[in-house]
């Protein structure tokens, strides 16, 4: 080392010297940045048609192509589908069900994180005999096609006296979010180290004790994937909404199917973009302000296995 | 030593715990978790295997036939066109969603600018439901205004681009936004793998003069263990499901070329209200579940201890 | 307390019946068309004219997306006030599980049995000598509606049958339209088969297939005459990619295609279009050939409810769908034929004049959904739209699935 | 009066049997150190002790309670864990009360013991702090304060020290000795691989192997008299000598190895020596060089191979009947590879195991 610092100066006066330059062109950061941008074009462009479709006027669409901009911005579309369009009788759009799914959303994601939270952590940090086949028949369940599920799920809610009352659906979504948020808790919670936990049971805490005290508070990130998985999961849900509810407790994404193919003369593509949008929004709002907390969450234990 | 099993201690004389209430509050936790598995999964898919050896119309009733719905089931050619589907599209899926996932995830692990925005925006599709997926793809694959004729219009008039209405790739057709909605969670999953791979890795690789490309293959990949099971299990539970995004792209048609075994069994046990066959298409459904979930709990319960 | 409960039974019980204290009742069905949601807003009006009020739960897609719904609700011990489903079989089960509610008294009082034309209709509602539906329309399958548009932009005359239909296609083509619009729904795909039968094959082939389900028949060459047009009507209906039966309708009237072969229900579709039946669009039962109609058509089935209030408003609602003025109203937006043989329809169109007259006539067949359990239905569907769009099967392998379908049928 | 007794313990994981039939008396007031390889079953014990491990047989007494059954909080113990183990959402204040706040405590009394706790450890400064805030030392002392605010009369202590560099932990090492002092009454039974810490620290050691106790003694004892190789081999640092060869036993008993004679007389057999394989074990510090032996000492003339100055003394490695010998010299030795030296040692200060059963002969 000390050699090196007392070699003679001119050995190196034209060798390299400083920092090395980085070049901004380089041909790693144009394969980079070039796949990343092509993929990002792919991933855009259906978002794009759905955005400029719902700002144009019907006989734009049906000149046009759909990739051009809108040559004259209407608003129309955007207001009809929030307030007028029919569906049979009824011409409100999907104002109505925005405050269903609502009223959905809220309690599902609330209990079902809840009790996923703890099977998890049951699941972790206090193994039982026969925990893990349980566990199994769980994961078996989050490959059961909600479709098959559909008849014994009425007659259990039948017997409970749930069917279509609000519950009765927050319970449905409960038991179908429960498989794969009870492997992200139960991962999260394994990634824990375990001496927290016998540290806590030593100073007296109880399973509620520890859970309440020591876990929860560390589980901010992962209780942020679960929020976002079950908000976008249970707000997006067509199949639960239309056959557990009634018309006037229709969710958001029934009305908008209603919309969409209760065709009335034409179909009217630019109400059904922004029906469409209209629809997603409130996930993709979710995902945009927490994508962030999303892949720390997920980077913080979720998908150790 | 001097005292015997027998013998209790000095001061007290507690009984034994019954082995039931051990853990007691977590068993009481962990109710609502076993009584899913068991009476609406367990119980459920049961039952469902039960009724499909009758001839249930629209409501289940206890006429046994033996195998006749099954015999039916494998008869019909929609189903084996279901099949057929579900597994091009199952296997199609698995391997992209893979690599684009992975390929994805690299990309933004390079210490990129803008690593929020691209993230973003492959992520996005994921909000969406399949619903939603489905419809906006549909609307870009309709060859009367979608890409076929924007193509045709800049002059490439011999084009022929119209997987939902050509029975013979309508299939890639629903892949194409199947994997538009569902690659950006596999590359978070991915990315969260990447970035908790140890620094020093990079480093070592680095000064051994690994290419990047095999240092992937080789070192790190075999590394995500973990992440690629969790990964496979969200994929492969999304394909086996898969319903709402062929009714709301192309309804199984043209035809039955798109159809779906979900599909089917729903349609069985409500168009055709014929519970019992619909309940052959479970049980065949479910069998394959168990048949894709058997290696993964092996893997997960029989492979490591945990002392 | 006591005393202004009383009263208020008193009150509610002297009422005129328009001034009954209001009832919600929801109803659900699967009409949201352009036409069906102006038709079904008649009764909507009618009833709540009677002072009860209709809850519209309609459910978009079609009767697949909206049947599994309602059998649910209604099985699941949440049922509807009402309910549409089709003539036939499809509520058969839930009513032998004693669901639905028994509307035998009120048919007799109102003499059902008499108005009802044909008598088939109330059979359809009928089990063990009660009645459990209100059938409020005819649909007939058998028709073709041919756009004059399109036959005009080809330079060509509007065909008068089926055969001409099929010669003046290429010239159609040629012209850039679609000959023959078609959904991309089964039940689509099995309509215009069955139309088919009857237009090529004859009335007898069609009752000996779907009623007696004759097994040879359906492997007869008679059929196999009909196999083979259809695996060249395929072809004309390439190029409309659409899903729903009013959007091919649409194309008939923007004249992009030529024709459709659809029931009545799209004359709704026409007349909210504000076409003129002979001026802009001409429609031929029996494509033209043989002039039958089928007697299928909706009924409204009554779920059991707990509330007697509701009940009440059932018995009203029933009774209102079946009155002269709700079915004149009615069926006229739906482009759909009356139940009851007793009302005139002076305002009828030409092409539900030719209905009528058919049916006065009394050359009427049985709708399959009548004939048929849902699950040959389906089957056949199954079996149809597959044939239709996948044009590598040839007509005589789809004749023998099919003939193994009619085997098994029931 | 036993502090904690273990009686009759067996542990198992499924088929894999960790702990068999162990026992294992501590006196109030000592200071027992579990040491052991990692696998050995010590932290496993510890956790048994702790009641944070169901055992599949035996009893565990503490204060002559029977607590096999019971819950760790009624067990009247403190645990500090290798990884600290600090919640991190909480202050150092509130780590420190959190069992207590459990038990239930008047707050008045919760203050004065956090008080108290924290002069002792001197950690008063940092009682606000989260633990993210704390270095790895300050950690583990609040570790080491939630243990001492419970007032119980059992400390178990998990490696604590483990996860410090190598100046914290001598420094928390003395550290803990002044506490067992200060707190002569308290049990503390401590886990390490260290056998530094162990010797420093222990009243008695008790060292594991395959969750057996080999041996259970004090310091002392352990490092003159181990009662196997494995013993003689895992203490001592640099580590002992051994020498394969054999006994001839008669009226002077001697080991004979590889070119080289050591007489016997000196060594306190256990029993009657006999003949037979024999492994004859030295420490290097008990190697004298160019010294004048003593009457029946061992002296042999070596050649020097490689001199690993480590400051305050040296370690030369040579050979000795056919074996690599390392011996300890003073750090100003300026041997030099390739030189020859003269070496004795006093067989009386040695170690002899039977070839087959390892035990001490």
């Amino acid at each position: 080392m000390s050699e090196t610092v007392l070699a003679p100066v001119s050995a190196g006066i034209d060798g390299p010297s400083g920092p090395k330059p980085k070049r901004r062109f380089s041909r790693r950061n144009i394969f980079v940045y070039g796949t990343l941008i092509i993929v990002a074009l792919y991933y855009l462009l259906p978002l794009y048609v759905m955005i400029v479709t719902s700002l144009k006027g019907m006989p734009e669409i049906r000149l046009g192509n759909i990739f051009s901009p809108p040559m004259e911005i209407t608003f129309e579309p955007w207001v009809k589908a929030w307030a007028k369009a029919c569906t049979g009788l009824n011409c409100d759009g999907l104002s109505r069900g925005f405050w269903n799914s609502v009223v959905i959303t809220v309690p599902s994601v609330i209990l079902s994180i809840a009790i996923a939270s703890v099977n998890g952590y049951a699941l972790a940090n206090w193994r039982f005999k026969g925990a893990d086949v349980f566990f199994t028949i769980l994961i078996f369940g989050a490959f059961i096609p909600y479709q098959v599920m559909i008849y014994p799920i009425v007659i259990i809610l039948r017997e409970i006296g749930l069917y279509g009352k609000l519950p009765g659906l927050v319970l449905v979504h409960t038991i179908f979010g429960m498989p794969i948020l009870t492997l992200l808790f139960r991962n999260y919670f394994t990634s824990i180290p375990e001496e927290l936990f016998k540290a806590a049971r030593v100073d007296g805490a109880g399973f509620w004790g520890i859970y309440f005290k020591i876990m929860l508070p560390m589980s901010l990130p992962i209780f942020v994937v679960a929020m976002i998985l079950q908000i976008t999961g249970i707000w997006n849900d067509f199949l639960f909404g239309v056959i557990y509810t009634k018309p006037d407790t229709y969710p958001m994404t029934v009305q908008l199917n209603n919309i969409v193919n209760s065709v009335q003369g034409v179909k009217e593509y630019n109400v059904n973009m922004a029906a469409t949008i209209l629809t997603g929004l409130v996930p993709l709002i979710v995902y945009f302000v927490s994508g962030k907390l999303f892949v720390r969450g997920i980077a913080a234990g979720a998908v150790k296995g | 030593m001097l005292t015997g099993k027998a013998q209790d201690g000095v001061m007290t004389t507690q009984e034994r715990p019954n082995q039931l209430f051990r853990n007691i509050s977590a068993k009481i936790a962990a109710l609502p978790m076993i009584a899913t598995a068991l009476v609406v999964f367990l119980g459920g898919t049961l039952w469902t295997i039960f009724y499909s050896f009758t001839n249930s119309k629209l409501l289940p009733r206890l006429k046994f036939v033996g195998l006749d719905q099954y015999e039916r089931l494998w008869t019909t050619n929609r189903w084996l066109i279901s099949i057929e589907n579900l597994l091009i599209y199952g296997v199609l899926s698995l391997i992209f969603s893979l690599v684009i996932g992975f390929v994805l995830a690299a990309l933004l692990d390079q210490k990129i600018r803008f690593e929020n925005t691209f993230r973003t925006i492959l992520l996005y599709p994921f909000a969406l439901s399949f619903v939603v997926t489905g419809l906006v793809w549909q609307w870009v694959l309709n060859p009367d205004f979608g890409i076929q004729k924007v193509l045709r219009d800049m002059g490439w008039t011999s084009l022929e681009f119209d997987p939902l209405y050509n029975p013979e790739i309508v299939i890639y057709g629903i892949l194409i936004a199947g994997l538009w909605q569902g690659t950006g969670l596999i590359m978070c999953l991915m990315l969260a793998g990447l970035r908790g791979i140890d620094e020093d890795i990079w480093k070592a690789a680095r000064v051994d003069g690994i290419p990047m490309w095999k240092t992937y293959l080789f070192i790190i990949i075999p590394m995500m263990r973990g992440v690629f099971i969790t990964t496979l299990v969200i994929i492969a539970s999304g394909i086996v499901r898969i319903y709402d995004l062929v009714v709301a792209q192309t309804s199984g048609g043209p035809g039955i070329a798109s159809e779906v075994p979900a599909k089917y069994v729903y349609d069985a046990m409500f168009t055709k209200q014929n519970l019992a066959q619909g309940f052959a298409g479970s049980t065949m459904m479910l069998l394959s579940v168990l048949i894709i979930l058997i290696p993964w709990a092996y893997l997960e319960f029989g492979g490591r201890k945990r002392v | 307390m006591k005393i202004s409960k009383t009263l208020l039974a008193c009150s509610s019980a002297f009422a005129l019946s328009t001034a009954a204290s209001a009832t919600d009742l929801e109803v659900t069905h699967w009409w949201t068309s352009g036409g069906e949601a102006a038709a079904v807003a008649e009764f909507a009006k009618a009833f709540n004219e009677s002072g009860n009020k209709w809850i519209d739960g309609a459910i978009a897609g079609s009767g697949g997306t909206a049947r599994p719904i309602m059998i649910s609700r209604i099985t699941g011990g949440d049922p509807m006030g009402a309910t549409q489903f089709n003539h036939g079989r499809q509520a058969e089960e839930l009513v032998e599980a004693g669901l639905m509610q028994d509307l035998t008294e009120l048919a007799e009082k109102e003499k059902w049995a008499e108005i009802v034309k044909p008598k088939s209709l109330l059979d359809s509602c009928t089990l063990d000598g009660k009645i459990y539906c209100v059938p409020v329309n005819i649909h007939s399958w058998q028709w073709i509606w041919l756009s004059h548009k399109a036959y005009a932009d080809a330079g060509v005359d509007v065909p008068s049958n089926w055969n001409e239909f099929v010669a003046s296609a290429p010239a159609l083509k040629k012209a850039g339209k679609v000959p023959l619009a078609m959904g991309n729904q089964s039940w689509q795909s099995k309509g215009a088969f069955d139309v088919l039968i009857i237009a090529i094959g004859g009335i007898d082939l069609w009752k000996k297939i779907y009623i007696e389900k004759d097994g040879a028949t359906a492997r007869s060459e008679g059929l196999a005459k009909v196999f083979a047009e259809v695996s060249e009507a395929r072809k004309l209906s390439e190029g409309s990619n659409v899903q729903d039966w009013n959007l091919a309708t649409n194309m008939v009237i923007t004249g992009k295609a030529g024709g459709q072969i659809m029931g009545d229900w799209a004359q709704g579709e026409f007349q909210i279009a504000k076409q003129v039946a002979g001026k802009d669009y001409t429609c031929l039962p029996g494509l033209g050939v043989n002039e039958i109609i089928s007697t299928g058509g909706d009924a409204f089935y009554f779920p059991k409810l707990n509330d007697p209030e509701k009940t009440k408003a059932q018995f009203k609602l029933a009774s209102v769908m079946m009155s002269k003025q709700a079915q004149v109203a009615f069926n006229l937006k739906k482009g759909s034929l009356p139940v009851r043989g007793d009302v005139d329809l002076a305002s009828a169109n030409d092409c539900m004049r030719k209905g009528l007259d058919i049916l006065a006539k009394g050359n009427i067949l049985p709708d399959s959904n009548q004939t048929f359990s849902p699950d040959s239905q389906g089957q056949i569907e199954d079996l149809m739209v597959e044939f239709w769009k996948d044009t590598s099967i040839t007509a005589k392998d789809a004749q023998e699935r099919f003939a193994k379908i009619i085997d098994t049928a029931e | 009066m036993a502090s904690v007794s273990i009686r009759n313990l067996d542990l198992a994981f499924g088929n894999v049997e960790v702990i068999q039939n162990l026992n294992l008396e501590i006196e109030e007031g000592e200071f027992l150190v579990l040491l052991g390889s990692s696998g050995c079953g010590k932290s496993t014990l510890l956790n048994c002790i702790a009641g944070l491990l169901d055992l599949s047989d035996g009893q565990i007494f503490i204060n002559d309670k029977n607590v096999t059954w019971q819950e760790p909080k009624d067990r009247g113990i403190g645990m500090v864990f290798q990884s600290y183990a600090l919640y991190p959402q909480m202050t150092v204040e509130g780590n420190l009360s959190f069992g207590l706040k459990n038990a239930g405590l008047p707050a008045a009394e919760i203050q004065r013991r956090v008080t108290q706790a924290s002069e002792i450890l001197q950690i008063g400064p940092l009682l606000k702090r989260k633990p993210s805030q704390l270095s790895g030392g300050q950690r583990q002392r609040v570790a080491i304060g939630r243990a001492l605010v419970r007032d119980v009369d059992v400390f178990l202590f998990d490696e604590p020290l483990s996860n410090l560099d190598a100046k914290l932990r001598a420094e928390l090492r003395v550290e803990l000795k002044r506490l067992h002092q200060r707190l002569e009454n308290n049990t503390m039974i401590y886990v390490t691989h260290d056998q530094i810490e162990a010797m420093t620290l222990a009243d008695r050691i008790a060292i594991m192997q395959s969750g057996v106790i080999q041996q259970l003694a004090d310091p002392h004892t352990i490092y003159t008299k181990p009662v196997n190789k494995y013993v003689a081999g895992f203490v001592g640092s640099p580590s002992i000598n051994f020498l394969e060869g054999e006994v001839k036993a008669g009226k002077k008993p001697r080991f004979v190895s590889e070119g080289i004679e050591i007489d016997l007389q000196r060594y306190e057999f256990k029993g009657t020596p006999t003949n037979g394989g024999a492994t004859f074990g030295v420490r290097p510090e008990h190697i004298r060089v160019g010294e004048k032996p003593g009457a029946g000492h061992f002296q042999s003339k070596v050649i020097v191979d490689v001199v690993e100055p480590m400051g305050s003394d040296t370690l030369v490695w040579t050979r000795l009947g056919g074996e690599d010998f390392r011996f300890r010299v003073d750090g100003q030795s300026n041997l030099t590879s390739g030189e020859e030296v003269a070496i004795s040692f006093d067989p009386a200060a040695s170690s002899l195991f039977d070839a087959r059963t390892e035990l001490r002969l």
